[in-house]
């Protein structure tokens, strides 16, 4: 019994010191919350997205902040469930975050309706709503970089340059069967009519191990073109099973999510042609990675293995911040410190052109659009790494718009 | 000295039958009530919205699983799907602008008539067959609400809740969130205190414990374990109503999938299978160790004494929470109730270190 | 109708490959009495083992997979050691979750220790596909569907032996084993052990195919529809029911997916998990208890 | 002991006619006939296996026979399931104790009225009105039986810390608390000692005399059941090869192979 | 008196000593409050006693069985053939040469009296020996062979019986003990199963420890008994002189002559039930 009690009081002495000790605020740090998901759905990409995100604060403290200022990340794992996701949330709107980054599209969801109240902004890149890119519906919410719809667009868009128009074209959309798989659908339909191609779908069930029924399905409807549309362990199974049926890699189009890893998985030689997706350039040749290289990784700062510096989830994670500082500044720029969510908001609606030293498209923010213009690229891989084959563009967004305005009004109506 | 048993003494059956027959038991249920109806007062809103409102209603949940499966011995490792249908009727019905009333008692309903389906399973088995189709029944059901998006809400499978009144009452702002979901915790409890000492807590546990010795006395088994899957499902699906209300905001499928139930089950069981008290207490175990382990383990790595990778620093509390869970089943299978009573039991014969015997 | 045939025949395979993980649930319920729902977890920690051993220490990948081997070898009798050991007499609720929070440690360690990001694992089979016909067979899942058959096989000699016997005798009656002088303990230790090598065998195929990270516990679901149907205690009714799963799971998602627009297959196995409990619980080959009344 | 000459007069309790179940291929009743008059003490024996717990689940709806017919009190009873069984005033307790262990004493024996109470969960949350009204009724006539069966020492006790011999007690006071005009007890004697038994004895005839009760009584204690069962029914294979006083019963060739043995002075 | 000298002829060759053992389970209920007594090689004793008076609870304290019902020896010994006993597992004390035939036959159902009996024989013996003790187990109990291919759930509760004891036989024992063998069969199977105990006790040399509700049986077969109430041992002797105490006569073998059910006195019931 004894011992029972000190465990006890210990517990709660423990717990004491948690609550207490982190409580404590200083007026010239900016917070970024960034409450991911570690452990459980996003594992593929949240640790080296974090670790970007973190090694780019760092880089930017290192150089003396911001306006005086500097940066501090708080991590937490929400584990991808909402109910822990909103406690980091309030945590940390109680520590003085002004922004805040989930990773995880049921916790961004549960957790609109606050941001919106809070007034805090919430980063959803690659992850989320889609129709939160409507500014005046979700002022604190930044999907930041091209919504799904938008990729579905420039994924189509790149084939019809490709061949000369989509006139009769096969597209096969093989998806996992969830609402992010599907979430591209309505676009591609519209543009099926618009464009006059074919378009099928084809669903694999969740986790996305075991895709063979699929995929023989999909043989049988000889597509021109396939799309895979999945995230994590279920991609290289789909680039696997497309090979095996007699795709050719240089015809399967993926999502932003196929990284570098996927492809080593695959066999780096056979997956030699793949094409993807990409919001923000890999590898470390551009001005801002070469800085982090020097000042952050090479005396010791890092937050992680530094193996991954310049893959292609590691990268994302540094322009999400890079956009976020550089909202940061303008923001601190027009109206002073200290910051705050809605100062931050504004922050990012004044950014124009901005394209983190070359790394990503130049995005421009307004109070109706959120995304950012939806630009991304397409990429391939050359046996060792993704090679970019496009420019930076955006296509069809009067589509995309129409489906986040179509949503969004859903969303009003909601309310 | 807090607990006196000595001049306690019943001379009616009615008094001996009541809730709580020892006078300190009493007071220490008043107390509690009257510091649960006055945290909003003295609880800042970061502990009141993020811990104590979530620990009711999923309390709540504990309550109406561990009727299930701890009175009624119907394991059932589906009950997020349970909560899932009482949040989704909930919300369809609700936004469709009937009153929150009428939203939570369909809720209920709903969940209950489809509980009902997952219990008809259970007529025939019992054990790990039950689990085994419980747990196929929430894939079932999750796939269903993630494929017909006139339930999950389209393309965003997300469905914001709408501002309602309960009884006149605006459900908005943090207090009157809370006491709803206080409220519908103290209905629950009392439910459940008097099912458990009334005729038809009885026939549910004979049923559990011997179904054969039950029918033979009278209790129709068939029909017990259906109304036992009736009964604890409605009261899931009203939580899972209460807690899409009142804390979540918003309902999306993720919010009710297999993880959930298998934390359901950890709640009632870390508490002590069909205890009470056990429920309120496995369910801030379940629910408040991941977090404050993910905190701790933040300050620790903050205060620079765990110097790991942020990867390792991440999955610390998952192996912790696993090893949490191992050990109590391990070395207190009856539960935190029982550590509970184990002290109560303390103080019944304090200062003296046993009891008679 | 070659449609068709690819679609059972690979069917067949991949139910093969459920077949080595669902083998290990069988081997340790059929001795201890105990559902292992942390078999998933074991094959992803199979996976991370191997991976270990090829990746961080540079090892060839089969003897990787003969290290990983005495390694999951040594868990399983671990695992039985210091935390089945002392669940004897529990009511199958808490063997139950207690082998789920065995699965929430191990999803822990496995991530947290070697990177949760997926890792690939080469056993160099070649991608191009086996062609009969107008039929393509998987050339990963022909091999698993071999190395799942020889596993089954073993198994199936091994409970044919004294120690099988005695073995069967610990399925039936605990401590009645122990009354007659089996070692209850080393038994259910060689089960468990078992179990472990199965899981290495699961592990190295299911990890080559989608890469090694935390959802390869996710197989878990699956193989629990090939024991129920099979029966949990039959090595036989996990071949044919890993046949039967995979087949139904590949063949009717074939036809009706193209109709209902979603990946059906969870809701195949699903039902097969719900039919047979409901009309055969304890599966095709499973023994049915006994009761004298 | 002359009970045969008054079975004409008395009006039949339970009367069984070619009772016959089969499991798969295995014949386990073969044609019972079987007539129980009103106020009887039958004693069913027969050796391990022969049918006689079988015969039993058939009259109370737990086997439910394939062929012939149960009639209690004149109305068939061979369709009905266990629970309605009870309702028709039949009570019966187990081979192996079969006592909620979850619960005490007391609450065993309340469930023993079941048939008589109205349980619903809704009533369960408003207890203050008539729910309990309803559970201090029925309380009343437990004590009843706990007085009856001496059990006042054991009231709050939870069944499964008190001896077995209670235990079976107990288990009689479940059965009687329904107000059973038939008792079916099934070895209520089995693992007992001398004195044991004897106590039991003496509860089953003071129950017996005390709520005029029909009972058939399965036992492997000859001494009990020459002593005071009226009539006994001896089954082997599933058939019925004696019928008569205990007495002739033993006597009889054809038991004494089956069942009994060569004569020893044994309980 | 009586009880002493007849313990003290058969010490020289004690196979088995119990020596005020105590068993508490769960650590709180205080099962058998240290309990002595000896077994002579070649012996066969009686362990007498009602309901819970814990003669099962020695018999798995001798056999290492009260673990898995969270039960453990707390005081005293448990020395066989002059081994202490205290540290060895339960398949170490089969392997010495002690087996437990436990309390409701227990057999492995699914498995057929053939593997029944294989699996109780050791890993270690060849072949040949398994055969030949198969073929004694056999002889004592023809009905095995007649069944031996049908699975043991489906056995009669005397085939059971007999398979359990036969299967106890398969570890090539050198103490049997036996809980409750008569329990639950008819008259006619209790003679069956007592005789073949004593051809066993008899023709093998088995020394036998027997469990007995059914006191009139025992007293007969057996050379030596205690009589166990309330976790003590009340009485010891030689199983002839027991069989004439006024007292055991009372409560173990329902007196001289035949009881009058119909008379047992009410007071007599009420004083020792409440005591």
């Amino acid at each position: 019994m004894r011992g029972l009690f000190k465990g006890l009081i210990g517990t709660v002495a423990a717990a004491a010191l948690t609550v207490t000790g982190t409580a404590k605020t200083d007026d010239d740090t900016i917070k970024f919350a960034l409450l991911q998901d570690f452990t459980a759905v996003y594992t593929f990409v949240t640790d080296e997205y974090n670790q970007g995100q973190r090694d780019y604060l760092t880089l930017i403290n290192e150089e003396g902040g911001i306006d005086g200022y500097t940066f501090q990340a708080l991590v937490r794992d929400t584990g991808n469930e909402p109910q822990r996701g909103l406690e980091a949330y309030n945590r940390a709107r109680r520590e003085g975050a002004v922004l805040v980054d989930f990773l995880s599209t049921p916790v961004s969801r549960a957790a609109v309706s606050r941001v919106l109240r809070d007034e805090i902004v919430m980063i959803t890149v690659l992850h989320g709503r889609g129709d939160a890119s409507d500014g005046t519906t979700f002022p604190y919410v930044f999907p930041m970089m091209a919504t799904y719809w938008s990729q579905a667009a420039v994924l189509a868009d790149h084939i019809e340059q490709n061949e000369d128009g989509l006139e009769g074209k096969r597209i096969a959309h093989v998806y996992i069967d969830s609402p992010f798989g599907r979430e591209p659908v309505p676009v591609m339909q519209e543009l099926a009519e618009r464009k006059g191609f074919e378009y099928r779908t084809f669903a694999y069930p969740s986790p996305g191990t075991e895709q063979s029924a699929t995929w023989s399905d999909v043989r049988r409807y000889r597509p021109d073109y396939v799309m895979i549309w999945g995230a994590g362990g279920g991609q290289p199974v789909s680039v696997r099973e497309a090979i095996r049926n007699g795709i050719a890699p240089e015809r399967i189009l993926s999502v932003v999510w196929m990284a570098e890893t996927d492809a080593r998985t695959v066999g780096t030689d056979v997956a030699t042609g793949l094409k993807r997706f990409e919001a923000v350039a890999t590898g470390t040749d551009y001005p801002i990675m070469e800085r982090i290289m020097e000042t952050v990784i090479e005396p010791g700062l890092g937050t992680g293995d530094s193996e991954n510096v310049g893959t292609t989830y590691y990268n994302i994670g540094v322009a999400s911040m890079a956009v976020s500082v550089e909202a940061a500044r303008l923001a601190l720029e027009e109206y002073g410190g200290p910051l705050t969510g809605e100062k931050l908001r504004d922050g990012f609606r004044m950014i124009e052109d901005y394209d983190a030293e070359g790394m990503m498209p130049p995005l421009t923010f307004s109070e109706e659009d959120h995304q950012g213009g939806g630009f991304g690229r397409i990429s391939q891989w050359n046996g060792e790494a993704w090679e970019p084959v496009t420019d930076w563009y955006a296509s069809y967004q009067d589509i995309v718009w129409e489906e986040i305005e179509k949503d969004a009004a859903g969303f009003r109506e909601g309310r | 000295m807090f607990y006196r048993l000595s001049g306690v003494h019943h001379t009616r059956y009615e008094t001996a039958r009541q809730l709580w027959p020892i006078p300190a038991d009493r007071w220490q249920v008043w107390i509690l009530l009257a510091l649960a109806l006055g945290a909003p007062l003295y609880m800042a809103d970061l502990y009141l919205t993020s811990y104590m409102l979530p620990w009711l209603v999923w309390s709540a949940a504990a309550l109406s699983l561990t009727l299930l499966m701890g009175v009624a011995g119907q394991l059932h490792f589906g009950f997020a799907a349970v909560m899932a249908i009482g949040a989704y009727t909930s919300i369809h019905i609700a936004r469709a602008g009937w009153p929150f009333e009428i939203a939570l008692i369909g809720a209920g309903l709903t969940a209950a008539v489809i509980g009902c389906v997952f219990g008809a399973a259970a007529l025939r088995v019992k054990g790990l067959y039950l689990v085994m189709a419980t747990l196929a029944m929430q894939y079932l059901v999750d796939w269903v609400i993630i494929n017909v998006p006139a339930i999950s809400g389209g393309a965003q499978a997300t469905l914001q809740t709408p501002d309602v009144t309960f009884l006149f009452v605006p459900m908005q702002g943090d207090t009157a969130l809370y006491y709803g979901a206080l409220l519908w915790a103290v209905i629950v409890t009392v439910l459940v205190l008097n099912i458990k000492r009334t005729s038809f807590g009885r026939a549910l546990v004979a049923v559990r414990d011997k179904d054969y010795a039950a029918s033979i006395i009278g209790v129709n088994s068939f029909k017990y374990k259906l109304l036992a899957f009736f009964t604890s499902s409605f009261l899931g699906g009203v939580s899972g109503a209460v807690l899409a209300f009142c804390y979540y905001q918003a309902v999306t499928p993720e919010q009710f999938g297999f993880n959930v139930s298998i934390q359901l089950v950890a709640m009632v069981l870390v508490g002590g299978l069909g205890s009470v008290i056990g429920a309120y207490l496995g369910a801030g175990f379940v629910l408040l160790a991941p977090i404050f382990l993910t905190n701790a383990m933040a300050y620790a790595a903050i205060q620079g004494w765990l110097t790991v990778s942020s990867n390792l620093l991440a999955h610390i509390p998952l192996m912790a929470y696993g090893a949490l869970i191992i050990g109590f089943l391990l070395f207190e299978p009856l539960g935190l109730a029982k550590i509970y009573d184990n002290i109560r039991k303390y103080f019944l014969v304090w200062p003296f270190r046993h009891s008679g015997s | 109708m070659a449609y068709f045939l690819e679609l059972l025949v690979n069917g067949a395979l991949t139910g093969l490959m459920y077949s080595l993980v669902a083998l290990g649930i069988v081997l340790i319920y059929k001795s201890a009495g105990v559902p292992n729902l942390a078999q998933g977890a074991m094959v992803m920690l199979s996976a991370y083992f191997i991976w270990m051993f090829t990746a961080m220490a540079g090892m060839p990948i089969f003897v990787s997979i003969g290290l990983a081997v005495v390694a999951m070898f040594a868990f399983g009798l671990l695992a039985e050691r210091l935390l089945l050991r002392k669940m004897v007499g529990q009511p199958i609720i808490m063997i139950v979750m207690l082998t789920l929070g065995l699965e929430i440690f191990l999803r822990g360690v496995g991530p947290g220790f070697l990177g949760a990001a997926p890792k690939s694992l080469d056993l160099g089979i070649p991608l191009t596909p086996i062609i009969v016909g107008d039929v393509f067979i998987n050339r990963d899942y022909l091999i698993g569907g071999i190395v799942a058959v020889v596993l089954i096989g073993l198994s199936l000699l091994f409970f044919r032996t004294r120690i099988g016997t005695k073995l069967r005798a610990v399925s039936d009656d605990h401590v009645s084993s122990w009354s007659v002088g089996i070692s209850v303990e080393r038994a259910i230790g060689i089960s468990w052990g078992l179990a472990g090598i199965s899981a290495v065998a699961a592990g190295a195929l299911w990890g080559s195919v989608q890469g090694v990270d935390w959802t390869l516990s996710a197989l878990l679901f699956p193989a629990i529809a090939v024991v129920i149907l099979g029966g949990l205690d039959s090595i036989i009714g996990v071949l044919v029911a890993g046949l039967i799963v995979g087949i139904l799971g590949s063949v009717i998602p074939g036809y009706v997916d193209p109709i209902v627009g979603g990946g059906t297959r969870n809701v195949v196995t699903s039902l097969i998990i719900l039919f047979t409990i409901m009309l055969r619980p304890h599966g095709i080959f499973g023994r049915e208890d006994i009761e004298r009344v | 002991m002359d009970s045969t000459d008054q079975t004409t007069d008395r009006a039949t309790a339970l009367a069984c006619e070619q009772v016959t179940r089969r499991f798969g291929g295995l014949t386990a009743l073969k044609e019972i006939d079987l007539s129980m008059p009103q106020g009887e003490i039958l004693g069913l024996v027969g050796p391990n296996g022969s049918g006689k717990t079988t015969l039993v689940n058939a009259v109370t709806g737990f086997y439910p026979p394939q062929d012939g017919r149960i009639l209690f009190e004149g109305q068939a009873i061979n369709h009905l399931k266990p629970y309605q069984v009870a309702t028709y005033g039949i009570a019966r307790t187990f081979q192996n104790v079969a006592l909620f262990k979850g619960m005490s004493v007391l609450d065993n024996i309340l469930l023993g009225r079941h048939i008589f109470m109205r349980p619903s969960a809704l009533a369960s949350l408003f207890y203050w009105w008539w729910a309990q009204k309803e559970e201090v009724a029925h309380r009343q006539k437990v004590e009843e039986i706990i007085d009856l069966l001496q059990l006042e020492s054991v009231r709050d006790e939870p069944v499964d810390v008190i001896p077995l011999g209670v235990q079976k007690r107990v288990e009689l006071a479940r059965a009687l608390a329904a107000e059973p005009r038939f008792l079916i007890l099934d070895e209520p004697m089995a693992g007992m000692n001398q004195e044991e038994k004897e106590y039991m004895v003496r509860f089953i005839l003071d129950a017996q005399e005390a709520l005029d009760l029909t009972i058939l009584l399965i036992e492997h204690h000859m001494d009990v059941v020459t002593a005071i069962c009226d009539r006994v029914v001896v089954l082997n294979n599933g058939e019925k090869i004696a019928e008569g006083t205990a007495r002739e019963a033993i006597k009889d060739p054809a038991v004494v192979a089956a069942y009994i043995g060569k004569r020893r002075d044994a309980a | 008196m009586d009880a002493q000298s007849a313990q003290s002829t058969a010490t020289p060759e004690t196979v088995l000593t119990l020596s005020s053992v105590e068993v508490v389970y769960d650590k709180v209920f205080l099962a058998i409050k240290g309990v002595s007594l000896e077994v002579g090689e070649g012996q066969m004793v009686a362990l007498l006693g009602g309901n819970g008076a814990g003669k099962s609870t020695t018999l798995k304290s001798i056999s290492g069985l009260l673990a898995p019902e969270r039960g453990e020896v707390t005081r005293g010994s448990v020395h066989f053939q002059g081994e202490d006993l205290a540290s060895l597992g339960p398949s170490q004390r089969v392997a010495r040469g002690l087996v437990h035939v436990l309390e409701g036959r227990r057999i492995f159902g699914h498995l057929t009296p053939e593997d029944n009996l294989l699996a109780a024989f050791s890993l270690k013996g060849d072949r040949r020996r398994y055969q030949a003790l198969r073929d004694q187990v056999y002889s004592y109990f023809p009905r095995l062979k007649e069944r031996a291919g049908t699975k043991a759930g489906y056995l009669s509760g005397g085939e059971q019986q007999m398979l359990a004891i036969g299967r106890a036989l398969m570890t090539e024992p050198r103490l049997l003990m036996l809980d409750e063998p008569s329990l639950g069969l008819a008259p006619l199977l209790v003679e069956e199963i007592f005789t073949i105990v004593r051809d066993i006790n008899v023709n093998e040399g088995v020394s036998v420890l027997l469990v007995e509700q059914n006191a009139a049986a025992a007293l007969e077969i057996a050379h030596h008994a205690y009589l166990v109430e309330n976790g003590h041992v009340v009485m010891s002797g030689a199983a002839e002189v027991l069989r004439q105490n006024p007292d055991v006569q009372e409560f173990y073998l329902g007196g001289t002559g035949k009881v009058d059910y119909h008379n047992v006195k009410h007071y007599r019931r009420r004083k020792r039930w409440l005591a």
